[in-house]
């Protein structure tokens, strides 16, 4: 590559940028809790990068390309830092460092045994994922790849075993309950109530009518999505019929929940547009046009 | 006729774009909002549940958000606060988002600023003064949803030793005129607590749900995106948990519950707008559907 | 070894988490924090070989000289921003007057503080350029939601017609114009997501805790081997 | 050999620790509780036979063993004193408060374990870091009300209570016949599949699909786009996709087709690399593998859906795979890709994204679909002797809840109690 220097350059250019950013251009309020100019940029810095994602909307540019380059990069190692802040560090290189100080302690007044030193050492135990971690690192070795495997092992049983129990617990235990009785009063109702349809027949409304049928449709419901999810069985005859009201009732949920998000979407274009207009434009701008 | 309808099913989406703009746009820089909302049973036992707690009573206000769900969610965290500080009740504040910190701060700093003098609210009651580590606590994210909400069944300390700031938890029942952070003499665990009210667009509180109340039995209550609405809705109905605060309507309808309409109220003009003319797209839409197939079928074509 | 072991451990630590969650013995309960508290330790290791990967993505574009070379350009270098001022947070903060004039820093007064305390340089570039744009990639959805449903909610089956007219009613009665109209129209769509919407759901519950045990006990007795690279031997 | 007696030599080895962990375990939890224990029946005073107090006295006092958990505990209940009036408010009750106090064995002194608030009748003594409660010493608790000015009632006392801790939470036996149950159900139509029952499966329309899909792309010349979800590793949902990520892959090595994996969780995506690699190994084209292929882009949900998208408009991928579990990103990815006109098949669990993969993407897999995906590509019967178990779970829960709904007319409420979950 000929420009190989020319983009060398650049790159330390655009490090050095961001990062003079990210020291100076956003430091925050005053104590006199004026704006001060370096929250007006980055908060203009803010308005422009979004209006960059907007333009997305109409095509693929290079206004967005730039966007989300630096958004890729300024996120990619946002969870390494705050794991590491929030847990490697306190949680396995601090204590490995404590377990050793308290080895030797140990040594020094001459109470130094197994079990008090490592066994029941926290700071030695602490080693024990650091290990399994490493471990991950040799992927990056062609020949002693496969001892990635033993971290994958240990991560992915330890959750199964954690999942099952909880699985049956929260969706199939909770759930089957759920569908017997209605537990959100202090005491049960059943689902399928009598008390209802003895309302309903002895004084007739729309309301008391809905009101009883409910109960037997979640049940009816819950039946046939259940026999749609039945994989060993032709879905034919009348078994095939239920599994249809399946759908149908599997459809009515997904129609309810696109019609309820709706509004979640929306709510998020108005805060981004409410940033643009009050927060920036409103706040920011027309101030210095004397305007606001 | 034929062309124009087969034109409109086949309109390019970027008009459609153009139009959900303007349709929020137009009100919001024109700064109109609607005047009442109509809350819903749901958000008011939430309301309630809090609004029958004492003086002095704690909660655990979990802010379980990102950034990307402030629009939504901080307008309900917002109005959560103003209800417990107006009130009283006091509120120990954490994360088990991991870009969670940020937003918090924020807010909270935003609500002690609101608060640190005497004097009226928009609605002619008192505003009493509320102050950081007395009336409310930060404790900061850590790594780990379920082990954490498992660690304050048992003593808060042991996932926090200290709070966003740094300071040291003082130890539970220890003198709170030793400490900056006299709240926390008297929280240990879940038993301290009356409940614990989990804001987030995320699963996090089925965790709460599973966790919380499921090995502790401690009261659980949400705040969450309209999208997570109905997925939390059987867990409402099972009794894991006391209310549901779903997305900027639950927001709305809780600063009406509270007497004090704010971002939410503004929101919902636009919401409403852009909302009818979806409905009106999905309608024409269909109108113009069945005509082409119509004509379709007749084996007409253009005309 | 390089597939009986994985799979041991799996099983070994897969049985070991089910009996645990029997077990109230301080020991039990222990071993469970205790694991949990490991899983990020592990997870912050994996990230490490993330990194690595993007990196050489980007590395590789530049090294070609692809057409898009200038932007994996920006993703490197921020990169490696964030985690220089991430790990070795400092901040020059103090101000002074010079000639008259007030300068907002002083490179001869660096005070180190922690990556992520409020203000330090890592929390401003996550302040002010990741939360901005992912909060606007949330947004573009108010656009995506509005032509999805044009696009492709038309009566062609009766499926097709339940989801439509449930999404309208529904639409309608989350808003006050719903309640405006008349007031059956939001107790109509509390109703659908209440009832037969809860239904729906309940029984996708069902069947995905079912279906996820049995991938979970599967993977736990060693018959489900694909997170080793495949069943074969 | 291998596969098939190596998972019948687990399947007995799993039984075999389950059993040897559980009789000791439910021996514990039916020891009988020692004689002194709580239960006994403490002679109340009357208070015919003495000048009555105002304050009346706390009835049925009574101090146990704390059940199903590690111990240090003892639970202490009593009935609210007849002179106890909490709806008077706090100046008019004549009762402030209910002092219990502990007395150890080597103790000399009644130690002060906590004043309650009146109202309120259970107390959870865990001990405080000067008394502390140790497990397997005898105590004994006494009871007082607290009256205005430090008057006192005359003391219940209930002697002899131990604590201790429990190898088996009976809360939970429930689930863990459920967990027994479902493993056996599970091992018996596996070992039954093995034996060469013919097992039939029916149509799941978005994986028929897959082939199609792929041959699609291959005839375009243009790449696959498999997405494994937002989860990590340690989620069900994720591993399914890599499962399916596998059959796809296999099939894109042998037409040599591009394949594009960009991942969002570096765990899930070594794991991948890793199926990946294999499924190229056995597509006969390990040579054209390359860890290119499956990468890394960010943590940030919405800096992985902004790449993501970049991706989907310039390298204009012929089939885009969304498997996994999801969250809101899942309208913009589908949108998008519809845009860029690509054929969409997704699969996911998560109840929330469901409607719009179902409105956007031509193909969606619902739910436990998902799961049957690597028993329904594979074919082999061990895997779908799986799917069998879980039809055959579906039954007994459907027949669980007839019985519940049953016993509901009938009033039997202690039926629905069986499935409360601790």
């Amino acid at each position: 590559m000929k420009n190989k220097w020319l983009m060398f350059l650049m790159g330390l250019g655009m490090a050095v940028v961001v990062g003079f950013l990210s020291h100076f251009m956003f430091y925050t309020t005053g104590e006199d809790q004026t704006l001060q100019m370096h929250t007006w940029l980055g908060l203009t810095v803010a308005a422009i990068l979004t209006l960059f994602i907007y333009t997305f909307l109409y095509k693929d540019n290079p206004l967005y390309k730039f966007a989300e380059h630096l958004l890729v990069g300024t996120s990619a190692g946002y969870y390494l830092v705050v794991y590491y802040h929030n847990s490697v560090k306190p949680n396995m290189i601090d204590q490995i460092v404590a377990g050793f100080q308290q080895i030797g302690q140990m040594r020094a007044e001459g109470t130094f045994n197994f079990v008090d030193g490592i066994l029941t050492n926290a700071g030695i135990w602490a080693i024990v994922p650091g290990i399994i971690g490493f471990l991950i690192l040799f992927r990056l070795s062609r020949k002693l790849g496969w001892l990635a495997r033993y971290s994958f092992g240990f991560y992915i049983g330890t959750a199964m075993g954690m999942y099952i129990p909880v699985g049956f617990q929260a969706s199939i235990v909770e759930q089957i309950r759920g569908t017997i009785v209605h537990s959100a009063a202090a005491e049960p109702t059943p689902v399928f109530n009598l008390v209802y349809f003895g309302e309903f027949f002895s004084h007739p409304t729309w309301g008391g009518f809905v009101q009883a049928i409910s109960g037997p449709l979640i049940i009816v419901g819950i039946f046939c999505t259940l026999i749609y999810f039945f994989f060993s069985k032709e879905h034919t005859g009348v078994f095939g019929a239920f599994g249809k009201v399946g759908i149908w009732f599997l459809m009515v949920g997904f129609g309810a929940s696109f019609g309820a998000t709706v509004m979640a979407r929306i709510s998020l274009l108005i805060g981004r547009m409410d940033f643009l207009i009050n927060d920036w434009f409103k706040g920011l701008i027309l101030p210095l046009f004397g305007g606001g | 006729m034929y062309k124009i309808l087969n034109a409109f099913l086949k309109i390019n989406r970027r008009w459609i774009f153009l139009l959900v703009l303007l349709g929020v746009l137009i009100p919001l820089v024109l700064g109109k909002g609607l005047t009442r909302s109509y809350p819903g049973a749901e958000v008011v036992k939430v309301y309630d549940f809090l609004n029958n707690l004492e003086e002095g009573d704690i909660i655990i206000l979990s802010m379980d958000y990102d950034p990307a769900t402030i629009p939504e969610l901080n307008p309900m965290a917002r109005a959560l606060l103003r209800q417990c500080f107006n009130k009283g009740i006091r509120v120990v504040s954490l994360t088990l988002h991991p870009a969670g910190p940020g937003v918090v701060i924020t807010l909270v700093d935003e609500l002690l600023r609101e608060y640190s003098q005497p004097g009226v609210n928009p609605d002619g009651s008192v505003r009493p003064v509320r102050e950081y580590g007395e009336d409310i606590v930060f404790l900061g994210y850590k790594v780990g949803t379920a082990v954490n909400i498992l660690a304050l069944g048992e003593d808060v300390r042991l996932s926090w030793p200290q709070d966003y700031a740094g300071v040291e938890l003082p130890a539970y029942g220890s003198d709170p005129t030793q400490t900056t952070l006299p709240l926390m003499c008297d929280v240990q665990n879940y038993n301290d607590v009356k409940c614990v009210v989990t804001i987030s667009g995320t699963r996090i509180p089925e965790y709460w749900v599973a966790y919380g109340y499921q090995r502790y039995h401690v009261k659980v209550a949400t705040g969450c995106t309209a999208v997570m609405f109905a997925d939390f809705y059987p867990y409402l109905q099972t009794g894991q948990m006391i209310g549901l605060i779903p997305g900027m309507k639950g927001a709305a309808d809780y600063e009406e519950l509270i007497n004090r309409p704010a971002r939410a109220m503004v929101g919902m003009l636009p919401q409403s707008i852009v909302h009818l003319m979806i409905v009106g797209f999905i309608i024409l839409g269909n109108i113009a559907y069945f005509i082409v197939r119509r004509w379709e079928k007749r084996g007409g074509g253009d005309r | 070894m390089r597939r009986e072991v994985p799979v041991l451990i799996c099983a070994i630590m897969g049985v070991a988490m089910i009996i645990q969650f029997f077990i109230p013995h301080p020991v039990s309960q222990a071993i469970y924090k205790t694991v949990i508290k490991w899983f990020i330790i592990i997870v912050t290791f994996a990230m490490v070989l993330g990194l690595l990967s993007l990196t050489r993505m980007h590395l590789t574009k530049l090294r070609r000289g692809d057409k898009d070379w200038f932007f994996s350009l920006v993703t490197i270098s921020s990169l490696f921003v964030n985690l220089l001022v991430g790990f070795f947070s400092f901040r020059i903060t103090d101000s002074f007057i010079f000639e008259g004039l007030k300068v907002p820093f002083n490179f001869f007064t660096i005070s180190f503080a922690t990556g992520l305390a409020a203000g330090s340089p890592f929390m401003n570039l996550f302040d002010y350029i990741q939360v901005p744009m992912q909060a606007t990639m949330f947004s573009l959805l108010a656009f995506f939601i509005a032509s999805a449903s044009f696009r492709t909610f038309r009566a062609r089956t009766v499926e097709a017609t339940l989801l439509l007219v449930a999404a309208l009613i529904v639409m309608v009665g989350r808003v006050p114009v719903g309640h405006m109209i008349s007031t059956s129209i939001p107790a109509l769509s509390d109703w659908i997501l209440v009832n037969p919407n809860m239904a729906a759901k309940r029984g996708i519950m069902i069947g995905v805790g079912l279906g996820g045990i049995s991938m979970a006990l599967k993977i736990i007795l060693g018959i489900e081997r694909s997170w080793l690279g495949g069943g074969g031997e | 050999m291998g596969l098939r007696a190596e998972s019948r030599s687990w399947g007995i080895g799993i039984f075999l620790v389950l059993t040897l962990f559980f009789i000791p375990a439910l021996a514990s939890a039916k020891e009988p509780a020692p004689p002194e224990s709580g239960e006994a029946k403490v002679e109340a005073p009357t208070p015919e036979g003495e000048t009555v107090s105002p304050l009346g006295y706390p009835l049925n006092f009574t101090a146990v063993d704390n059940p199903n958990d590690d111990g240090m505990k003892i639970k202490l209940t009593w009935e609210l004193s007849p002179g106890d009036q909490p709806e008077l408010g706090k100046k008019e009750n004549p009762v402030k408060g209910y002092r219990v106090s502990r007395l150890g064995p080597e103790e000399a002194e009644w130690q002060l374990v906590t004043v309650q608030p009146p109202g309120i009748a259970y107390f959870l003594d865990e001990g405080t870091e000067e008394f502390p409660l140790e497990n397997d010493v005898l105590y004994d608790y006494k009871i007082e009300v607290v009256g205005e000015g430090e008057i006192l009632s005359p003391p219940i006392v209930q002697k002899g209570i131990v604590s201790s801790q429990q190898f088996f939470n009976t809360d939970r036996i429930n689930i863990l016949v459920c967990v027994i149950a479902y493993l056996c159900i599970l091992l018996f139509y596996i070992f039954r599949a093995r034996k060469g029952h013919e097992l039939f499966v029916r149509r799941i329309a978005g994986l028929d699909a897959v082939d199609e899909a792929i041959g699609r792309a291959t005839e375009m010349g243009r790449p696959i786009l498999f997405i494994t979800g937002l989860h990590d590793v340690a989620d069900i949902s994720t591993i399914a996709a890599i499962t399916i990520l596998g059959k796809v892959a296999r099939k894109t090595a042998e037409y040599e087709t591009p394949l594009l994996v960009p991942n969002y969780d570096p765990m899930v995506m070594l794991v991948a690399q890793e199926t990946v690699k294999q499924a190229y190994l056995e597509g006969g084209h390990p040579d054209a593998y390359s860890d290119d292929m499956v990468f890394f882009l960010t943590t940030s949900q919405f800096g992985f859906v902004a790449a993501v998208d970049g991706i989907m408009v310039r390298e204009k991928p012929a089939t885009n795979f969304y498997m996994g579990y999801y969250y809101a990103e899942s309208l913009i990815l589908a949108e998008t890709g519809a845009d860029t006109g690509a054929i969409q098949i997704a699969g996911t669990d998560s109840v929330t994204q469901l409607p719009f993969f179902i409105t956007s993407c031509d193909y969606t897999i619902i739910g436990e679909e998902l799961y049957a995906a690597s028993a329904y590509l594979s074919k082999e019967p061990l895997q779908l002797g799986s799917l069998k178990a879980q039809d055959f779970a579906k039954v007994i829960i459907g027949v669980l809840m007839l019985t519940g709904i049953a016993a509901t007319l009938f009033g039997w409420m202690w039926v629905v109690d069986l499935f409360i979950a601790r």
